[in-house]
């Protein structure tokens, strides 16, 4: 009972780094732009959470009466720093027309080095890491609740693993999805990823638009940094394990649609999970293996391309994605 | 003075290494249609986009019933109800008709999207100018000419009165053109204004009052269509005087080259087959044409013979044998030529150079290399053969990229490449399109060349009159099927026009009944 | 017809070739990252309580003569170079066939650890196992290639997966080969030398020479297979094949390529390339497999070393020497500030090198559009690449305006 | 004395920085040249690993900037004798008079330095110079070598945890080696000693023993540590660098999940830190420099050449006993005194043993597959 209650709300605490990352992701390429800089993204928005926590509020008195009310500062914090961070690849993407695949690999190995020298500015020391002050997750009591009173795995899988983060993100994916299909941006957005030419001859101003997917595509990746530095023992560690190109995968895998990727992050989630907990899970084989939990470690990716290779006939790219927008090319 | 609702003069707009428009002044009358003629690459595209805003201008003025206006951007143009349908449609192919009509002037309240009373009004418009569409189909599922009718609805819905119509007709049908002529004869009503871009002299003496003529960037001049004639238009257009190629004798026909038997190609885009048990033979010598609306099969019924996609049914013979399983380079090297519709998809690696792009074929063969290692000699000595051969235009020769060509000499190139082949049979699909009748003139001349020296030839065209000219023979294609066959000596544009519309089926033609296809009409 | 498109392109050539210009652009990114990493030391000393400014001086002098203090230094710099090459070949390669193999690293990691394998277990010779590396890495080379062809999967997606995959499966096997790793603390395959020195590349004697244990033929290789992939990619009929599925996949098929295999052909040989670059490195007998290893940051570093030759073969070379140097210089920063600095420096330079081309080609065609004497002499060209660089940032449609002769790698 | 330096070890990241700042900026304005006296060549990984690197780093640091003296770290390039061998050199040739080098990793490097650099001292870490086929054993004239009896450090660890009542314990390790591994299979003696003096019966006491593979937090390890606290465990020794961030915030999600720390007095880092298996790196690394120092930078006849063990005798391992940092409830400081005056005069003594793990008779020992 407790493993599967721990095995349900692990998996929804790592699906929801993936999750903003692939929502992220998906704001970028839904305009057009291919943004492989995620991972870096991602990094920095952490890094910036550290910065934050650490210095600005570390000793105020805010935090210990409203530890909730620092997280979402924070988040916001995270979420701004990876917007402008997310601003060198719209400039070279859309401004200069760069390769958006090689540009945004140009974060990715921007951000950690940043994030290293950041911190060396900071402290002198070729430090990589900042621990966050221990930030309170919402437990049973944030909600009234006396976590005495209700069953041991009932309080696991509720609210040991609860982040404020956690319910955001949903808010956000429910904000993505009405933003992308309900509003009138939506629709412009989504136009100057399929054809921008099309979009411009109505008058769209499709540099902008595409300048906005990115810049909201920083904003979500900074904020899913941070959830996964939180969830990750609550310290920056100037990287995010790979968070990032997995958020990419998760956004392909959900098909550029913001519920199909909540359903892609929670897939790919609950099988990392799984895989964690193989050498503990006694009903797991070891196929008389050692450290068999590196086989059950290959299982999400494995299982990903297996299901992609499925669904391949179905999935489809925003067509414009890629492309330099060019008025002048017909 | 009259009075003009749109004047743009002196207008100049270069492009790298080009003058599109060259110091053109251009005057439109309020409520009148106005013609707009010239060969590819005239400019006539580029004036519009000025016009529309998609361009700026490095020197000219563009008014407004007299004053100065600054067009900066198509919402500028909007704001100052002027409309345009593109030549290549700017439609997006996800999204709904009614999405893309509202695109970019969205109905919203408090931030969100309200379709409601927008569908009501685009209904009553399509109603009011019998433009007929399925508000809520997606655009990649209807067919070129309700896309068109959104094109125009885009601008209905704008209430723009001075409407831009770029090559509106190249991709219709005789009946679906007379449609428009009728539907830019009712707007017109409505006091709207109309520029109409078109290389077809008969279409706009039928319902222009003026023709103002572009001729390599410049300038020829404005004339009152009732005091002139086809041929007076056509000289100020090219320069010189044409007459459009006809075949003269009729030769009979030689042996069986390629027999296609009973094939069906099953369709992508939606569940019915796009080609749907069609037999035909092309015999030694003669040039069949196919005639048929874009989209009813005949792009697939060529993949199909070409081998681009496999088919599902039935057997494709060449001089007897079966290629059905063969690769597509079998296909050529037994002797099947392919002058492909997309000369830009298909017919050219635009990054290469023209030589390599004319060794495409070739580079593979006897003498083009040695063990593996490309003889590059070999391939320019080549490249400038046919460069001579077929008098191919290009910045620097042999080593011209592709891209940097014009889409009339790129056309040429490919030909020549196909040709040189020297295949019995040769699938020419589109292959004058978009090209001016200069070039027109000079590609049928080559085609009715091959069939003369005893090639067998498949052309499979949009462009009636081409069909008529130069075919001896003509099937049409309705919805996957051969609906009739006729003998270009004995049929007119209209016979065949009913047939492409399905209205007329011939009962001789290897007919089968007609699934009805809800995508389509 | 055509006379006014024609003559100005004639005109336009005259200005700049595009090699030169390519040459230019990879110059001017290169540049751009150095001065970058310099004003970024002065920053990280601004920042520091009682700056010393002459110190970033110093640090930079260091950092740029740093791999010239004495022959063991350069020899450090060939031994960088020569895997990183390698895995610029590997990803310049796919590049060319309009691939982006990302997944370099996984199989730089697979065949790194069949090399091993080969090597301590099978006690193969050295070029033996370098053959196991290049079937290892071609296999994870071929599933992406696979995938793409056959359900036309992103092969970016694909690559990335098939990395963790990597590292998970040398990770198992790594641990249930004890037979690897005898020696304690056990946690990492033995020296090669202790089970199979035949396993260890040749150094030629030289090692006892210079007495720096880093050399070996691994340089010798990575330049012999960089010409090797240089005539296939331009003078065979296969590098034909591959540039045009590069540029047209459309166009290939219709001309009678079979695309597909082309696909799936240049994916295994990329593979392969970045398998021999793995055995290259662990052949050398310097670095061990462990297995606490993360994703080889190796495989990823082929990127940047692609990027900034632009894919060419012989640039690699040039490049990878290059960015093995930033790798040996940048312990200078180490201690005074951090190495990391490199990395910087790589980041700014591959940014940099994202557009360096297609802006100098604009610029190019600005320049052409001037008067003819332009481009008459390169200084006059850089001042006008500046003066127009500038104007660039400004006006709208210049940046617009660029359909020709695109790189598209 | 031991205690006093431990507890400055303790500094958290941020105390630690602010010292170093005043020391570079003094070294780099004093020393514009670049040249640092005493040098520290961490063995991969960087300087903030929270184990070996950081413990002998921040010994440099403090005994630096307690006399003022130049010093800095370098980092090999790659995880390779070579590598290290050659950053010895680069801080050689930057003026280093004394090289510091954490970890059995420069086992092999040390051998060929301490050769090649007979003017130069070196302190070697948790190890003893040899071939890389582990044949010749050698320790030159101008090496010393520290080892440390962390099985001693995790037997007290094991022995307090088990007396103090807990029965379903935990150890976590970074990685299989050898410092690591002792401090494992010396927690496993310890409980089993326990055990036996207790009373108990067999399965009674129940370790779970794993390592990471790795020496930082992960999602996977807090995952895993979740389980295995909700399984029942009481309390988990944490013994690898960071890898403690994650058996802490798992220990935090349960409500009396317990956490033992590891190196240093972890205590600060969490309530839920009940004591640390310490391990006197810094303060030795500070002892050794100023040893060295004072006697006109050489290595005195005790120290040239040789190896120290520090264990229970010479105080160079043990539990914090300050109130603070005591989490124990039953299990006091007296019943401490007495466990370790055992270690020291020998009664007791626990396997070193590292190949294979130790033969207990009560606890059950779970090894993870
Ligand atoms: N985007 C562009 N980039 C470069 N040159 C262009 C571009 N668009 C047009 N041109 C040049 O401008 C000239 C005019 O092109 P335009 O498309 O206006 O001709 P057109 O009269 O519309 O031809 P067509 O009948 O084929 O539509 C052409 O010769 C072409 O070389
Ligand atoms: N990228 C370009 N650069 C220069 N000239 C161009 C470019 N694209 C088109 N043109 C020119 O514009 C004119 C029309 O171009 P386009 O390719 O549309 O030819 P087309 O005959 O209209 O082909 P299509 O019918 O496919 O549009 C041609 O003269 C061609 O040379
Ligand atoms: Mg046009
Ligand atoms: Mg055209």
């Amino acid at each position: 009972m407790d493993t599967v209650a721990i095995l349900i709300s692990k998996t929804v605490l790592y699906a929801v780094p993936l999750l903003l990352g692939a929502l992220a992701g998906m704001f970028s390429e839904r305009s057009g732009i291919i943004n492989i800089a995620l991972e870096g993204i991602m990094i920095v928005g952490s890094l910036f959470a550290g910065v934050f926590l650490s210095g600005a509020i570390i000793n105020s008195a805010l935090a210990e009466n409203a530890p909730q009310l620092i997280v979402f500062i924070t988040m916001i914090v995270s979420g701004l720093a990876g917007l402008i961070f997310s601003l060198l690849l719209a400039f070279a993407a859309i401004k200069l027309k760069a390769n958006q695949v090689i540009s945004g690999t140009a974060l990715n190995i921007f951000a950690p080095a940043f994030s290293v020298l950041l911190i060396y500015a900071l402290t002198y020391t070729g430090n990589s890491k900042i621990p966050f002050p221990d930030l309170i997750n919402l437990n049973a009591e944030a909600f009234g609740i006396d976590s005495t009173n209700i069953a041991d795995w009932v309080n696991t899988l509720l609210f040991k693993n609860l982040y404020l983060t956690t319910i955001l993100s949903i808010v956000i994916l429910i904000i993505a999805f009405t933003v992308l299909y309900k509003t009138k941006f939506g629709l412009r957005l989504r136009a100057c990823g399929e054809h921008p030419q099309a979009a411009d001859s109505v008058g769209i101003n499709v540099i902008k638009m595409r300048y906005t997917g990115v810049a909201i595509s920083g904003f979500l990746a900074g904020i899913g940094g941070f959830a996964f530095a939180m969830a990750n023992g609550s310290v920056h560690q100037s990287d995010v394990l790979g968070y990032g190109f997995l958020a990419l995968a998760v956004m392909i895998f959900g098909n550029w649609k913001p519920f199909r990727i909540l359903f892609a992050a929670l897939f790919f989630s609950f099988f990392k999970t799984i895989a964690v907990l193989a050498s503990t899970i006694s009903f797991l084989p070891t196929f008389g293996l050692i450290k068999v939990e590196n086989l059950y470690k290959m299982l999400p990716y494995i299982l990903t391309l297996v299901v992609l290779a499925f669904t391949s006939k179905k999935s489809r790219a925003p067509k414009a994605e890629g492309i330099p927008y060019d008025p002048g090319k017909r | 003075m009259e009075n003009y609702i749109i004047e743009m003069e002196n207008i100049r707009k270069e492009f790298p290494g080009v003058v599109a428009n060259d110091n053109i002044t251009l005057r439109l009358k309020k409520g009148e249609i106005h013609a707009l003629l010239g060969e590819n690459g005239a400019g006539k595209s580029t004036l519009m986009s000025v016009l529309f805003g998609l361009y700026v201008p490095e020197k000219g003025v563009i008014k407004k019933n007299g004053e100065v206006v600054n067009i900066a951007n198509p919402n500028a143009a909007n704001a100052l109800g002027i409309g345009m349908v593109h030549q290549h449609f700017k439609l997006v192919e996800v999204f709904t008709v009614l999405e893309n009509i509202i695109l970019g002037a969205e109905p919203t309240k408090n931030g969100f999207l309200t379709t409601k009373e927008a569908r009501d009004k685009v209904v009553n418009l399509s109603e009011k100018f019998n433009l007929k569409v399925d508000v809520d189909a997606v655009i990649e599922d209807i067919s070129v000419g309700m896309q068109q009718r959104v094109e125009i609805l885009k601008m209905l819905y704008r209430n723009n009165e001075v409407l831009i119509f770029d090559e509106p007709t190249a991709v219709l049908t005789p009946q679906e053109i007379d449609e428009l002529m009728k539907i830019m004869k009712n707007l017109i009503k409505e006091d709207k204004s109309i520029l109409f871009i078109s290389h077809k002299l008969n279409e706009i003496m039928s319902v222009c009052n003026r023709v103002s003529v572009l001729r390599k960037g410049k300038y020829i001049g404005t004339v009152d269509v009732k005091d002139t004639t086809t041929s007076k238009l056509s000289e100020m257009m090219v320069g010189r005087h044409v007459e459009g190629v006809k075949l003269s004798d009729v030769k009979k026909k030689g042996k069986v080259v390629l027999d296609v038997d009973n094939i069906t190609v099953i369709s992508k885009s939606h569940k019915n087959n796009a080609v749907n048990n069609v037999s035909f033979q092309v015999h030694e010598g003669e040039i069949l044409g196919i005639a048929g609306i874009e989209g009813n099969g005949q792009t697939e019924l060529v993949y199909g013979i070409t081998g681009l996609e496999k088919i599902s049914e039935g057997r494709v013979l060449l001089d007897g044998q079966d290629l059905t399983k063969k690769s597509i380079r079998e296909r050529n090297l037994m002797g099947m030529s392919h002058i492909p519709e997309d000369r830009h998809k298909h017919g050219l690696v635009l990054d290469y150079n023209l030589a390599n792009n004319l060794a495409l074929k070739k580079y593979f063969q006897e003498g083009f290399h040695k063990r593996g290692f490309i003889n590059k000699s070999r391939v320019i000595e080549h490249a400038e053969k046919l460069i001579e051969d077929f008098d191919i235009r290009s910045g620097k020769g042999a080593t011209t990229p592709a891209r940097s060509m014009s889409g009339g000499n790129q056309q040429k190139a490919i030909i020549a490449r196909e040709i040189d082949c020297e295949s019995k049979l040769l699938v020419a699909v589109q292959p004058t399109r978009g090209l001016d009748v200069g070039a027109i003139e000079n590609i049928h001349r080559t085609l009715i060349a091959q069939r003369d020296n005893d090639k067998a030839i498949l052309m499979i065209s949009l462009e009636l009159d081409e069909i008529l000219d130069i075919s001896d023979r003509i099937l049409v294609m309705y919805n996957g099927e051969i609906v009739a066959e006729l003998d270009p000596k004995k049929t007119s544009a209209n016979e065949i026009g009913l047939y492409m519309v399905g209205s007329k089926v011939q009962d001789k033609a290897p007919k089968k009944e007609v699934k009805a296809n809800a995508k389509r009409h | 017809m055509l006379k006014d498109i024609k003559s100005p392109q004639v005109k336009k050539k005259r200005v700049i070739s595009d090699k030169s210009l390519t040459f230019i652009s990879a110059l001017f990114a290169i540049l751009a990252g150095l001065v970058m990493s310099f004003i970024l030391l002065y920053i990280l000393e601004a920042t520091k309580a009682e700056s010393n400014y002459a110190l970033p001086v110093q640090v930079f002098n260091n950092f740029l003569t740093y791999a010239f203090k004495d022959t063991r230094s350069i020899i450090k710099v060939l031994y960088n170079a020569a895997p990183l090459i390698l895995v610029g070949l590997s990803v310049g390669f796919a590049f060319k066939a309009g691939l982006f193999n990302i997944g370099a690293t996984g199989q730089y990691t697979v065949a790194a650890f069949f090399s091993l394998v080969a090597v301590i277990l099978w006690g193969f010779p050295w070029w033996a196992a370098i053959l196991v590396a290049m079937i290892t890495g071609g296999l994870w080379g071929f599933v992406p290639g696979y995938f793409k062809a056959k359900f036309n999967i992103n092969e970016v997606i694909t690559t990335i997966m098939l990395n963790w995959v990597a590292l998970y499966f040398t990770k198992l096997l790594l641990y249930n080969l004890p037979e690897l790793r005898t020696l304690p603390p056990g946690n990492r395959t033995d020296p090669i030398a202790y089970h199979n020195p035949t396993g260890l590349l040749p150094d030629l004697g030289l090692k006892e020479l210079t007495g720096s244990s880093f050399i070996n033929i691994g340089i010798i290789i990575a330049i012999v297979v960089a010409i090797i992939i240089y005539i296939v990619m331009n003078k065979t009929t296969f590098g034909f094949e591959i540039k045009a599925c590069g540029h047209n996949k459309d166009a290939s098929i219709y001309a009678g390529i079979k695309a597909k295999r082309t696909i799936v052909l240049t994916m295994i040989i990329s593979g392969a390339l970045a398998g021999i670059a793995g055995a290259v490195s662990f052949l050398a007998g310097t670095i061990q497999f462990t297995t606490d290893s993360v994703l080889l940051p190796m495989g990823f570093n082929g990127i940047p070393v692609a990027l900034l030759a632009f894919s060419n073969p012989l640039g690699i070379v040039v490049s990878g020497v290059f960015i093995g140097y930033l790798y040996v210089g940048g312990q200078a920063f180490e201690g005074v500030y951090s190495s990391e600095v490199t990395n910087i420096i790589l980041s700014v330079i591959i940014y940099f090198s994202a557009f360096a081309l297609i802006v100098s080609q604009m610029i190019r065609r600005k320049l052409s559009n001037g008067n003819d004497d332009s481009g008459t002499g390169k200084g006059n060209i850089f001042k006008r690449i500046k003066e127009k660089t500038v104007s660039l940032f400004k006006k709208k449609e210049d940046v617009v305006e660029n359909d020709e002769e695109e790189v598209t790698n | 004395g031991e205690t006093t330096t431990e507890a400055t070890t303790a500094a958290s990241t941020t105390e630690a920085a602010t010292t170093t700042e005043a020391t570079t900026t003094e070294a780099t304005t004093a020393e514009a040249d670049l040249t640092y006296e005493i040098a520290l060549v961490t063995d991969v990984g960087n300087i903030d690993d929270k184990s070996f690197n950081e413990g002998a780093w921040n010994g440099v640091v403090q005994y630096a900037t307690d006399n003022d003296i130049s010093y800095t770290y370098y980092r090999p390039t790659e995880d390779s004798d070579a590598a290290r061998v050659e950053s010895i050199d680069a801080a050689i040739a930057a003026g280093a008079k004394v090289v510091v080098c954490p970890g059995y990793l420069f086992e092999t490097a040390v051998y060929e330095a301490q050769a090649a650099h007979p003017t130069i001292a070196f302190l070697l870490l948790d190890g003893e110079p040899h071939t890389a086929d582990y044949v010749t054993y050698e320790t030159k004239e101008n090496t010393h070598n520290i080892l440390y009896q962390e099985e001693q450090a995790g037997f007290l660890a094991g022995y307090a945890a088990v007396m103090d009542g807990y029965r379903e314990l935990g150890f976590m390790g970074g990685m299989a080696v050898p410092a690591v591994i002792r401090f494992g299979y010396g927690y496993v003696q310890g409980a089993d000693y326990a055990a036996d003096e207790l009373g108990l019966t067999a399965g009674d006491v129940n370790i779970k023993f794993g390592y990471a593979d790795a020496f930082w937090a992960s999602p996977e390890l807090e995952t895993k540590m979740d389980l295995w606290y909700s399984g029942g465990t009481e309390v988990v020794f944490a013994a690898g660098g960071g890898l403690y961030l994650s058996v802490v915030a798992a220990a935090e999600n349960t409500t009396d999940g317990k956490v033992i720390g590891v190196d240093v007095d972890q205590v600060a880092e969490s309530d839920r830190i009940i004591t640390s298996a310490m391990k006197g790196l810094t303060s030795s690394v500070y002892g050794s420099l100023s040893r060295f120092y004072d006697n006109s930078m050489t290595w005195q006849a005790l120290y040239a050449g040789k190896t120290s063990v520090l264990g229970a005798i010479t105080g160079g391992i043990g539990l914090p006993t300050a109130d603070a940092s005591w989490g124990f409830d039953t299990f006091t400081v007296a019943d401490y005194d007495a466990i370790f005056a055992l270690l020291v005069d020998g009664t007791v003594v626990v396997g070193t043993a590292i190949d294979a793990a130790p033969t207990v008779s009560l606890v059950t020992v779970e090894y993870d597959q």
